[in-house]
């Protein structure tokens, strides 16, 4: 067993804040949505990390779920951001300010 | 005789059973789709069947069989596609309301012979008990109304089907919140809670307002989602478990910055789903922008299950209670502290926005994060109150309870106010305070239910708000946060202003000359039930308060 | 043998977390949606090291077989035809 | 026609500082985590050493429990790292092994070795299936998938109902811009929400 579990930790980290990054600085929806999934991501490392550690498959299993739901989370994103496309002919988060934000 | 504890999750099934159910009735009436959908429906009937004549086949036992029709009949209904227009419009919303009505008749029925023993159906990853039921009922009744007002509000929109359904979808998923006891159940109920949400939202497709709303919604959701789900795979590194007691269990001080990280990210998630800070700013454009109904839903049940969750995620995880060793002990990060200061923050916040507002709907959508934040001093105060563990236990159930009832006592106020204002938003009124001046004229029987619903809200004594800010207020004092009560009392003091602003466009303003003149002509017949129903619910509190109070308390005292 | 899997460890870190700034700093959805997919296989790299077979080839399924596809259509749909400038705020 | 990928830099200063602060906290606690070597789910550990809790006079059986359940096992004690036979077959799930720990030529512990793959068990959990072939501990997840079940009907119903494109109760075609067809929204689209003003309530 070489690897640590805290190296992937930190890698997990380092993708977690890569996507809060994205999701503090662009305005496209599409990019919020990647920036979103690589969040998930990041927690789908560190539960898999941390089944390996306990050698205890719970963490496994909820990161199969955790897929599960980020795909159902796209399916409604992007028919939201179809709309949205329609109504303002523009995915930028900012342009939708029919209200104010 | 089999296994039937899984009965218990009635509420439950009953919301999902008739959501799905009416995805099918939409479809019996087409003529391609008509046959399909009757052999699917008896296709997963016969699995039912199967399920409770052969209960422990396959060693799946009742519940895995129970749930492997529920599977396929979900299947099929996506099988049978969704299509716009409705093949009987009065058929589906009237099966919509009976499941609702049905689940929140089984839901009181539970919880008034609730003998205090929690079941845990499935496993440890469900429990039912005191509290999950009072939830189960607080959601049920606003999905009810919400059911029978919708029928009159969408009743010029396409997908009709498909709108209840969600509605009943999401209804499932914050009951079911309200019965999760493990950190996988309360991820994945939160999500089928919100993901219909987000549709619903969204769903005046060509309305910009709803639809910028929906996505606000969504992307404020998905993020605080992967916070959560972030936090959670903490938590699973800091303990090796997701179920709650083997998580308070097994916590052992050894990785406290991890487990510290991964409470506040899960505070983070719950804030999200209850609109407090610093996750509340989606609250206001969603409320706004949303059909008034679905804002009605969210601002009501969405909150209380949230807060379902953080009242059993924090008491069951989170915090050691001993009484007989004398212990109170707060784990992970200190949580109490972090959940003082975003309960002052957001009902200061919550308040001071909605005096400023213009518009009516956006006023109603602050004063929900502000009642977000009255609640969320139960949480607060939870470490106080006298010396002792025991008085701590004591103190610390009744400002539990205090939330419970103000989410009870809300559950109705609130959804009142809202459907008044999908009310006017069928006849056209209008949006700002001026477009509803001289409505108490024009419509008087819905106007005094507005005047009480915003009454009730400010807290004042003939109505149901006063008895549950009395309980929660004085709580909190009970728990020696005499500073916290008083912030609370001033927040409410303010809500006043802004509520009774309502009351006088309603009943004493002049119209002004530049507004056209109000011209009601029908009186919709779903809307006026169910504002009747949630202001007469409002007003005869202090009957149903007293034994609704007490299931509150003593499902409490099984937290603590 | 230890030295190895930490090598290789390394190697497709540096992968995932390049890929992953790269889903965030380049100019082009387009692009960012390419990135998004390398980032995603790479993560499935780390589950086979991991013990995590399965879990590998969901994540590849799910993730860049449905996620990414669905994620693609969008971009194909929603993009404008001259790459102009986003503008910040 | 294709690009080269271009870096959009500049401007990102505050959310840029934000995000490396979160992460250096996040290693920091990372590191200082006292976390020791990973269990995972080798052979070699999901071994479960277990001490024979009956032995007939004779020595050549005995009972040993594992996941749960108790088998009789049948075993020659005199040979060392002998297979042993056991007596009610537990199935491939658990294999036993004596192995002789004090050193005095008799077995005196068996082990129960986990045969089944993590794939198997994963499916175990997650339908929770009783079954003696689960060797790896963990929760069971059977509610969480059908939650999940109902999460996936909710979402394609939603993500249908939002997606598709129809004016005046027909289906048209699934994509494209509201605003370059004829006639946009009939009054069936027309909505109260924000008192039916065309302008999406932007007064």
């Amino acid at each position: 067993m070489a690897v640590d579990t805290s190296y992937y930790l930190i890698l997990s980290a380092a993708v977690f804040c890569t996507g809060l990054f994205g999701i503090l600085t662009r305005r496209n929806a599409l990019l919020f949505l990647m920036s979103v999934e690589l969040m998930l991501n990041a927690a789908n490392i560190n539960l898999v990390a941390f089944s390996q550690y306990y050698g205890n498959l719970t963490g496994q299993v909820f990161a199969l779920f955790t897929m599960a739901l980020a795909a159902a989370e796209v399916a409604v994103g992007i028919g939201i951001i179809l709309v949205l496309y329609r109504n303002f002919e523009d995915v930028d988060v900012a342009e939708a300010a029919t209200m104010r934000w | 005789m089999a296994d039937t504890t899984w009965l218990t999750l009635a509420p439950a099934f009953l919301l999902g059973l008739t959501g799905l159910l009416v995805l099918y009735v939409d479809s019996i009436g087409r003529s391609t789709k008509g046959p399909i959908a009757v052999l699917s429906l008896l296709g997963s009937l016969a699995v039912a069947g199967v399920a409770i004549a052969l209960p422990d086949a396959l060693g799946l036992g009742p519940a895995g069989w129970s749930f492997v029709s529920f599977t396929l009949l979900g299947m099929f209904a996506l099988a049978l596609f969704v299509q716009p227009g409705s093949q009987n419009r009065r058929l589906i919303a009237g099966l919509s309301t009976a499941g609702a009505v049905g689940a929140l008749g089984v839901a009181a029925a539970f919880l008034f012979t609730f003998d205090g023993e929690p079941v845990n159906p499935f496993g440890d990853a469900l429990v039912v008990d005191g509290m999950s039921l009072l939830f189960a009922v607080i959601v049920a009744s606003v999905t009810a109304m919400v059911t029978v007002a919708s029928y009159n509000y969408i009743a010029e929109h396409s997908y009709q089907a498909e709108y209840y359904a969600l509605v009943l979808l999401a209804g499932t998923g914050m009951t079911l919140m309200a019965s999760a006891n493990s950190l996988v159940t309360v991820f994945v109920a939160l999500e089928l809670a919100s993901l219909p949400s987000y549709a619903l939202v969204a769903f005046l497709k060509e309305n910009k307002g709803s639809v910028e709303a929906g996505l606000k919604y969504f992307l404020v959701g998905a993020l605080s989602s992967a916070v959560f789900a972030y936090g959670v795979s903490l938590v699973y590194g800091a303990t090796g478990s997701l179920q709650l007691t083997a998580v308070q269990n097994a916590i052992t001080g050894e990785f406290t910055g991890m487990l510290g990280m991964g409470v506040v990210m899960v505070v983070g998630g719950i804030a999200f789903k209850t609109a407090s800070v610093p996750f509340h700013f989606w609250a206001p454009e969603a409320y706004e922008g949303a059909p008034a109904p679905i804002s009605a839903f969210l601002s009501s049940a969405s909150k209380a299950a949230g807060f379902v969750i953080a009242f059993r995620v924090f008491t069951e995880a989170f915090l050691q209670v001993s009484e007989s060793a004398g212990e109170f002990l707060v784990l992970g990060a200190d949580w109490v502290l972090v959940f003082q200061i975003l309960a002052v923050v957001t009902m200061t916040l919550g308040n001071l926005a909605a005096v400023t507002q213009d518009k009516v709907k956006r006023m109603l959508a602050y004063s929900s994060v502000g009642h977000a934040g009255y609640v969320l001093m139960s949480l607060a105060a939870l470490s106080g109150g006298g010396a002792t563990a025991t008085a701590k236990i004591e103190a610390g159930q009744f400002v539990l309870a205090g939330g419970m009832m103000h989410l009870f006592v809300y559950g109705f106020m609130n959804t009142g106010a809202f459907l008044f204002i999908a009310l006017a938003e069928y006849w056209d009124v209008g949006r700002t305070f001026e477009d509803f001046t001289g409505l108490g004229r024009q419509a008087p029987v819905a106007s005094v239910a507005m005047t009480v619903f915003m009454f009730s809200l400010a807290g004042l004594p003939p109505f149901g708000g006063f008895l549950s800010k009395y309980l929660l207020f004085g709580a909190t004092v009970n728990s020696g946060f005499v500073w916290l009560a008083a912030v609370a009392i001033v927040n409410s003091a303010v809500s006043l202003y802004y509520y009774s602003k309502l009351v006088k466009a309603l009943w004493f303003d002049e119209r002004p000359d530049d507004k056209k003149p109000l011209e009601i002509s029908s009186r919709p017949v779903g809307l006026y039930a169910a504002v009747i129903f949630a202001a007469v619910v409002t007003t005869a509190m202090y009957g149903v308060f007293g034994p609704v109070s007490d299931a509150a308390i003593e499902a409490a005292a099984a937290l603590l | 043998m230890a030295l190895a899997e930490l090598v290789a460890f390394a190697l497709f870190a540096i992968v995932t977390v390049a890929s992953s700034v790269g889903v965030v700093l380049v100019e082009d959805v387009w692009h960012s949606a390419l990135f998004l997919g390398v980032a995603l296989l790479s993560v499935a790299v780390h589950y086979v090291m991991q013990q995590a077979e399965f879990l590998a080839a969901m994540q590849i399924l799910v993730y860049v077989g449905g996620v990414l596809i669905l994620i693609t259509f969008a971009v194909m749909l929603m993009r404008e035809d001259d790459t102009t400038e986003v503008v910040e705020a | 026609m294709t690009t080269r990928p271009e870096l959009r830099l500049g401007g990102h200063l505050a959310p840029g500082i934000i995000a490396v602060a979160l992460f250096v906290i996040m290693a920091v606690v990372f590191v200082g985590a006292p976390l020791g070597d990973p269990v995972g789910f080798d052979d070699a550990t999901a071994i479960q050493n277990e001490t024979l809790q009956s032995e007939s006079p004779t020595g050549d059986y005995g009972s040993v429990s594992a996941n749960g359940q108790t088998y009789a096992v049948a075993y020659n004690g005199s040979e060392e790292t002998a297979n042993v036979s056991v007596a009610n077959d537990p199935g491939v799930g658990v294999d036993f092994r004596e192995v002789d720990t004090t050193g005095d030529g008799q077995s005196d512990t068996v082990y129960a070795i986990s045969r089944t793959s993590i794939t198997e068990n994963i499916g175990y959990l997650m339908f929770a299936v009783d079954s003696d072939q689960r060797s790896a501990p963990g929760e069971t997840f059977l509610v969480a998938f059908e939650i999940i079940d109902m999460v996936l009907v909710g979402a394609l119903v939603g993500a249908v109902v939002l997606a598709r494109r129809d004016e005046g109760g027909e289906v048209v075609a699934a994509l494209g811009l509201r605003d370059s067809d004829e006639s946009p929204g009939t009054s069936a689209g027309q909505v109260a929400a924000d008192g039916g003003t065309e302008d999406g309530g932007d007064n």
